[in-house]
């Protein structure tokens, strides 16, 4: 009722950090002390004593909110233990296979260890950049350092995620194909003749 | 004869120029100064960068409507004869409309007030800034599609005569209906992944296909540069967007 | 320490108030029931209740966080004392107003549901294209489909997004015409009296 009354009781840094909450939980890019500032027409120094407030209220275990400070300012963020529910809300239907683009592509890693794109290009007749990008994307495969050092093509491996995908207990269990090739060297070349021969 | 006040800042169509002059107590039709409603109307049609028929043909049939009631209000005996429309038959017609549409005026005059009472409740636009990061998942698979995939690899294709491979192209509409059937899954896919497991003659007619989507505008095709992969996307692309963070 | 203490220390619906709070600060749009209940893998009548825990925390004069219903399911905004900070940070959807144009459109869209711009102008008396493509624009209405299939008429309907703006729990929400214009006997009697007035 009496103003006066209402300012006393108010914590003004309560009131700030408030306003704070509500400018975090609209913008859709990380806000700086700055930014904060500005929009709040405050100290610098009163707004980083009003993010304390949030990192203490919005913390990790005490709230599914939680205040992360990142490169660009401070954010929210979901809690780790709602990881779950949120992987569940943001989730993709499941893939029933991959192309065939992808599938040669995937084989050619996965039986001859480390490959680069150009390697990969050569053994297939069709450039596989495409199919090498997607494979990324679903994590199948991560990139394994260069060819002959830096300055070469990077190399692709196989990921813990593709053994489990194929049910796989590691790259040995694999179908053999000693039909083809008695180790990993001869199948390479075995690969790159047909490919030439393809071409020819 | 009665002055016309007419209001052309305000005047939106002709129902409002109508709406306005109908609802004014005092007025009759015989009072009504049509000539003067038609220059309003001109006078805005004039303000507009293009003729739009359809406001026009809207216009003529109000128009006539009203000069209709005011010939048989001022020649009451003919009127009678002239015409077998009956004037309560036009009257009914008008007010149906106008009904319609002033029930539709309210109810944007209450989006308005909406609108602006809404002004201070702010919302976020677009994904959070640290929202997690939408994984694609894949169906568990088989190993042994791997091995007969570099089975596939490691292997010459049987060696036949190309006179033999002439012979035998494969039908046109066979592509045809296999991209027709792909395009109504996926809005876009790529032509070199698509045929990439087949054999050339084979890639050669699939393009003949394809040529033939795009000479019927079905599709439309891009290239980033020559030989790039080429992306073959649905000519009618209907997505309709659901949030956007677009301003005003 | 002992997971059988924090069991009986946590209050389970407040757990998933957590969680919830943890979905609602990243999703992208209002979040239904259903949605929460799938992402968390529990019973609607207990994300319910968690909702009902949650929207008294972050209720309107007392957190700069407020969980509203809105748009066919529960979302967060800012609370409206902080509505001046946000405008000196962020731009609003629908920012200097609209025409009324775009309004008559609007309403004819929201009220009737899927439209083309040729009823559209049968309703108004005037052309609706620009008024639409406005509308578009802002995200307000949306393609729906064409008239009879394909070769008719492009419709729209509205969007989330104007649920949204205009603070609408669903299209439901939406005045009835009748309560808008309750005049419209008289209009009709006028034009009924006029008709008549030859008569005599």
């Amino acid at each position: 009722m009496d103003s006066r009354l209402r300012l006393i009781a108010i914590n003004p840094v309560d009131r700030l950090a408030r306003t704070i909450e509500a400018l975090l939980v609209v913008a859709s890019a990380p806000l700086s002390v700055g930014e904060l500032a500005h929009a709040t027409q405050d100290e610098p120094e009163r707004v980083e004593a009003a993010l304390e407030l949030l990192r203490d209220r919005y913390a990790e275990e005490r709230s599914g909110i939680v205040l992360e400070e990142v490169a660009g300012g401070f954010a929210f963020r979901a809690s780790r233990d709602a990881s779950e529910a949120c992987a569940r809300l943001f989730e993709r239907p499941v893939d029933r296979g991959l192309s065939q683009a992808a599938l040669e592509t995937l084989a050619i890693i996965a039986y001859l260890g480390p490959c680069s794109r150009p390697e990969i290009a050569r053994i297939r007749g069709v450039a596989a950049d495409s199919a090498v990008a997607s494979l990324v994307e679903r994590g199948l495969v991560a990139e394994a350092g260069r060819e002959r050092g830096a300055g070469g093509a990077v190399r692709y491996r196989t990921t813990p995620l593709f053994e489990r995908v194929f049910g796989l207990e590691s790259l040995a269990s694999l179908p053999r194909l000693d039909d083809l090739a008695a180790d990993r060297e001869e199948l390479r070349e075995r690969l790159l003749e047909v490919a030439a021969a393809r071409v020819s | 004869m009665r002055e016309l006040e007419l209001d052309l800042d305000a005047f939106e169509g002709p129902f409002d120029l109508l709406l306005a002059l109908l609802l004014r107590e005092e007025l009759e039709p015989r009072e009504v100064d049509v000539a003067s409603i038609v220059v309003a109307f001109a006078e805005q049609l004039a303000q507009r960068d293009e003729i739009d028929l359809e406001a026009c043909g809207e216009f003529l049939v109000l128009v006539a409507a009203l000069l209709e009631l005011k010939a048989r209000f001022l020649l009451p005996d003919e009127a009678a004869e002239l015409d077998a429309l009956e004037p309560e038959e036009a009257a009914e017609e008008l007010a149906r409309r106008l009904t319609e549409y002033r029930r539709l005026k309210a109810a944007a005059a209450w989006l308005a007030e909406r609108l602006s009472a809404e002004r201070d409740r702010w919302f976020r636009l677009g994904p959070a800034p640290l929202q997690p990061r939408a994984e694609r998942r894949l169906a568990p698979q088989s190993p042994a599609a791997l091995a007969d995939a570099l089975r596939a690899l490691a292997s010459l294709p049987p060696s036949v005569s190309l006179g033999h491979l002439a012979l035998r192209f494969p039908p046109v509409s066979r592509f045809l209906e296999r991209f027709r059937a792909l395009l109504a899954r996926r809005r876009v896919f790529d032509f070199d992944q698509e045929v990439g497991a087949l054999s050339r003659v084979e890639q050669a007619v699939a393009f003949l296909a394809l040529l033939e989507l795009r000479r019927a505008g079905e599709v439309t095709l891009s290239q980033g540069a020559p030989f790039a992969p080429i992306r073959v996307s649905r000519a009618a692309d209907e997505r309709i967007r659901q949030w956007t963070a677009g301003s005003a």
